[in-house]
């Protein structure tokens, strides 16, 4: 049992913002944002110390529910604007709540330098394999042969793996989970908004109206039960012979690591600057 | 050159040309330095861009008047130093009849006029200095002694500010030889260029 | 089907495990699917009840897998002011969800009413 | 030796340091010809200051971080010419939108397209006014020397913060190059204005509910105003609506806190127009062959004024339709095919002849073109 209770999440909830919110019956993303409060206020963070910044989709309408400052940026942008206000102000823990298209789509760009820059900045990229709000098109993470709105006759293009593409770029901390295993996704939201440095946090989360009525995967029920079914623990899945990996979906931690941190590297050129300033006058 | 100085100076067009990296940007910030900020005239500078960095023709405009500088480019070129052939050619079109054209004797072998005054600034600065590079510093001194548009303190002055630290004798003696040159050469040729007070050649 | 639509909500009694907010319910069926117990069930018109208080552990998933806050579980957590308040009153009532949805038992959204 | 108070510095320079002079404090940028030396002179100067600068991934990406800074109470810039400015065209919006004060400099080149990086246009005045999507105002400055770059970056930081809206500087590849002899002010000769901050405790703050100004004052970020911020139509409390009742005030408040000022917005410089026949409205660096081809004309009789523009947007109506008045001739010289004489013959209605003259080579407009077409026409 958590130090605090769940029921705290209510605290944190924007209640002159009309609930229920937007989403349809089942979606993931409500899971995530509850799971997402829990997680901050595990992490004794004060409301006025955070900051949430989303882009364009399902996911981009996450952070008006938060009483914290919310910024919902343009399609694919959160991460340019998340970085202006941690520039701004290094005190503030700045995370961006973005889907799959968003991320790594008309995103991709941001997301691999905001990677390799390593500024702390923790991403949360919700990935239902499609574009939801906007019906259904096939997205950076649809499965090879699935069907999409723009995708008919099924999809031919490879998909992103959204945890391996942060890592190769140079986050230092990247996990993924699925709003299923929830209580794993709390603690992994939590230790990717304590870890100094770029934290991306994948989350699985079933788009039943759109991909899955396509697909023919049954409810969001369904579709959670098969994270259920696929979900690994990483330490286990890396154990896997090579051949039955592709079975299974590996969740935790998948990267961790200690890598220069953005803000620090600028505060020492900073120095070094303003001393060269006053040595020459 | 002092009582030229006292006369009101009208538009003098100054254009600087060359190749990339014979540091003609540099003689023009020297030049538009020294009469904006040293002899107290109103200047305005533009340089050629181009992709190439190194190499190509290149040139520095300088506009040197008393009165407020309106159309920043050269229209009528008072004052044309070419340092390269390729330079000499491409930016001679719009030269003044009586413009001031100073061109190095061995790079250029056909000036665009034959009263152009033909210096070696670049075989002195070998042969003198051991330093080819300040061939760009040696045509800014002949420019001040033939054409008395800027005062050889004020260049000296804005010159020693821009130039590295360590170089600063090296310029100087650059400066010298420069006027010596024109000096030299002023014996055989009298230089003519036009009046100093601003005329519009209709 | 019919005899669960006469049982009393849980939010009304004051004693269950599990408090709903039915009006920000989307009827998602989260919390019945995953129960580890089976301890919740659809109702007529598919809102959960507590069907078999007994079997619930108070574990907490149905909470943490509904996307709407339309539930809540356990004695634990902050007793703030109004504590002797009704269960599903436990927050501060300036930020009670409570003050936004309508009320449990009377209103027509309540889908049983 | 005593440093002398002039300098000889470039447009480009003059901009990176009016910038500071008005209190930016955050830049964010990406390297494009022919306005890099903006972002060159800031990476130098905001380290010296403990202040942000960043290189971004494209200008996308610098503009966003932009109002990311603005939004947590930065003064912030960016600078880039025509395809960066192309790029920005959409964050360019969000600002609008949402108010956020924030300073862009496109320093405008050929093109369209990659065009011609390293040549002169002023193709880009519409694009300024009209590029981002939807209907918005817009407010734009146009520096034609060295000293205007430096005075109207200044007003540009001003305005932005004062009708918290995105501002953008329209200089051109020639005024961003040339260099000029300036005397700066000294800092406490420069009038800076911040925007405004909540006077209400959190508690009773609403974001975008307006006083008599019409102009919101919002909070920065992480200063224990939680409030929300969204690209979409919102209401008072900055949450999406698309109720009519709520979109239509919305809209019309965001236009009323710019159009209510319009005298304000109005910078202009007449140059010889009180006993003029013939006017030439100009603005940039094509403003600079007009000034010298007022010279030249006077020096040969020619009755010849100059109107320069030195606010583009809102398009200085007013001073245009006076000095249009009892004209025989106006003249709009520009570098492109006419982007700001249809604005000239719109408000002309009917006062004097306005003739263009266009030019589209990548080369500047001299002033003996101005004085062939005065005379072409008289």
């Amino acid at each position: 049992m958590p130090p605090v209770h769940r029921s705290v999440v209510y605290d944190w909830l924007r209640h002159d913002k009309k609930f229920p919110h937007v989403w349809c019956p089942g979606c993931g993303l409500g899971i995530l944002l509850g799971s997402l409060l829990r997680a901050l206020v595990e992490s004794g963070l004060d409301k006025n110390q955070v900051v949430l910044v989303s882009g364009i989709g399902c996911s981009g309408r996450l952070p008006v529910y938060v009483d914290v400052g919310s910024v919902h940026t343009t399609h694919g942008r959160a991460l340019t604007f998340a970085t202006g206000i941690k520039l701004a102000k290094p005190e503030l823990k700045v995370i961006t709540v973005m889907g799959d298209g968003d991320a790594t789509a008309i995103g991709g760009n941001h997301l691999i330098h905001a990677a390799r820059r390593n500024l702390d900045i923790t991403a949360i990229i919700v990935n239902n394999q499609t574009y939801g709000m906007t019906g259904g098109q096939y997205s950076p993470t649809t499965p090879l042969g699935a069907k999409a709105t723009t995708a008919p006759y099924g999809h031919i293009e490879p998909s992103f793996d959204i945890s391996a593409l942060s890592a190769t770029a140079g986050a230092a901390f990247v996990a993924r989970s699925t709003v299923y295993h929830v209580t794993q996704l709390d603690q992994l939201l939590g230790q990717a908004i304590a870890k100094p440095g770029f934290g991306v946090v994948e989350v699985l989360s079933p788009c039943h109206t759109n991909f899955g009525r396509q697909n023919r995967l049954g409810s969001q029920v369904d579709m959670m039960k098969e994270f259920k079914r696929k979900g690994m623990r990483v330490e286990r899945w890396r154990e896997l012979p090579e051949g039955r990996r592709a079975e299974s979906i590996p969740l935790g931690v998948l990267v961790d690591r200690d890598l220069p941190v953005f803000g620090q590297s600028y505060d020492r050129i900073c120095d070094a600057a303003s001393r060269r300033g006053e040595a020459g006058k | 050159m002092s009582e030229k100085q006292a006369q009101t100076l009208g538009r003098v067009e100054t254009r600087l040309a060359g190749s990339g990296g014979q540091g003609l940007l540099l003689a023009g910030l020297v030049l538009a330095e020294a009469a904006g900020l040293y002899d107290g005239r109103e200047v305005a500078m533009v340089q050629s861009y181009g992709p190439e960095a190194r190499g190509g023709a290149s040139k520095a405009e300088v506009i040197i008047s008393d009165q407020a500088i309106d159309y920043p480019l050269c229209t009528r070129v008072d004052l044309f130093l070419a340092l390269t052939q390729e330079a000499a050619d491409a930016y001679c079109w719009d030269l003044k009849p009586n413009a001031w054209i100073i061109v190095d004797s061995d790079l250029v072998s056909h000036p665009p006029s034959s009263k152009a005054v033909r210096l070696p600034f670049t075989a002195a600065a070998r042969d003198k200095l051991k330093k080819p590079m300040v061939a760009n510093v040696v045509a800014l001194g002949a420019i001040a002694e033939i054409t008395g548009v800027i005062s050889r303190r004020g260049l000296e002055k804005a010159l020693l500010a821009r130039v590295p630290a360590g170089t600063e004798a090296l310029n100087k003696k650059a400066l010298a030889l420069g006027a010596k040159l024109a000096r030299d050469a002023a014996g055989q040729a009298p230089a003519e260029g036009p009046a100093t007070a601003h005329t519009e050649d209709m | 089907m019919s005899g669960k639509a006469a049982r009393p909500k849980p939010a009304q009694t004051g004693e269950s495990k599990v408090s709903f907010f039915p009006a920000w319910c989307k009827r998602c069926g989260n919390c019945v699917a995953f129960c580890p117990r089976g301890a919740l069930k659809r109702d007529q018109w598919g809102y959960p009840v507590l069907a078999d208080p007994d079997r619930c552990t108070s574990c907490g998933l149905c909470e943490m897998l509904c996307p709407d806050f339309a539930l809540s579980v356990g004695e634990a957590g902050p007793k703030p002011a109004g504590a002797g308040a009704p269960r599903g009153s436990r927050v501060a009532p300036t930020t009670s969800p409570e003050r936004l949805a309508p009320e449990p038992n009377g209103g027509e959204e309540d889908g049983n009413g | 030796m005593a440093k002398p108070r002039a300098q000889l510095l470039q447009g480009n320079e003059a901009i990176a340091l009016g910038a500071l002079a008005a209190g930016c404090n955050f830049f964010a940028g990406y390297p494009i010809t022919p306005a890099s030396e903006i972002t060159e002179r800031m990476s130098r100067e905001m380290p010296a200051r403990g202040y942000p600068f960043i290189q971004m991934e494209d200008e996308i990406a610098s503009i966003g971080c932009c109002i990311g800074g603005s939004l947590a109470g930065k003064k912030v810039m960016t600078a880039t010419s025509g395809p960066g400015f192309s790029l920005m065209q959409e964050n360019l919006g969000y600002a609008c939108i949402a108010e956020v004060p924030l300073v862009v400099v496109n320093v405008m080149r050929g093109g369209p397209s990659t065009g011609l990086p390293t040549n002169v246009a002023q193709g880009d005045v519409q694009q300024a006014r009209w590029g981002t999507h939807g209907d918005h105002p817009a407010i734009v400055l146009c520096p034609a020397s060295v000293a205007q770059c430096y005075e109207l970056t200044i007003t540009a930081f001003n305005w932005a913060e004062r009708f918290r809206t995105p501002v953008v500087l329209l200089s051109d590849e020639v005024v961003a190059h040339m260099r000029e002899k300036v005397v700066l002010p000294e800092a406490h000769e420069v009038e800076v204005i911040d925007r405004r901050q909540p006077t209400v405790p959190p508690d009773w703050y609403v974001p975008y509910k307006t006083d008599g100004s019409l102009i919101p004052q919002l909070a920065n970020l992480g200063e224990g105003y939680r409030y929300h911020v969204t690209g979409l139509v919102h209401d008072e409390r900055g949450f999406p609506t698309r109720r009519p009742d709520e979109v239509e005030p919305f809209y019309n408040r965001l236009f009323g806190k710019i159009s209510r000022h319009f005298a304000d917005l109005e910078r202009v410089r007449a140059v010889q127009l009180d006993d003029a026949e013939m006017v030439i409205i100009a603005y940039g660096c094509t403003a600079r062959a007009a000034a010298a081809a007022v010279r030249i004309g006077r020096e040969r009789g020619l009755k010849v004024g100059m109107l320069q523009l030195m606010s583009i947007w809102p398009f200085p109506r007013r001073p245009v339709e006076e000095a249009l008045t009892g004209k025989r001739l106006a003249l709009v010289p520009e570098l492109n095919m006419g982007q700001i004489s249809r604005e000239v013959k719109r408000v002309n209605d009917g006062r004097t002849q306005v003739l263009r003259h266009g030019k589209m080579d990548g080369s500047m407009i001299t002033p003996d073109e101005i004085l062939g077409r005065l005379r072409e026409a008289k």
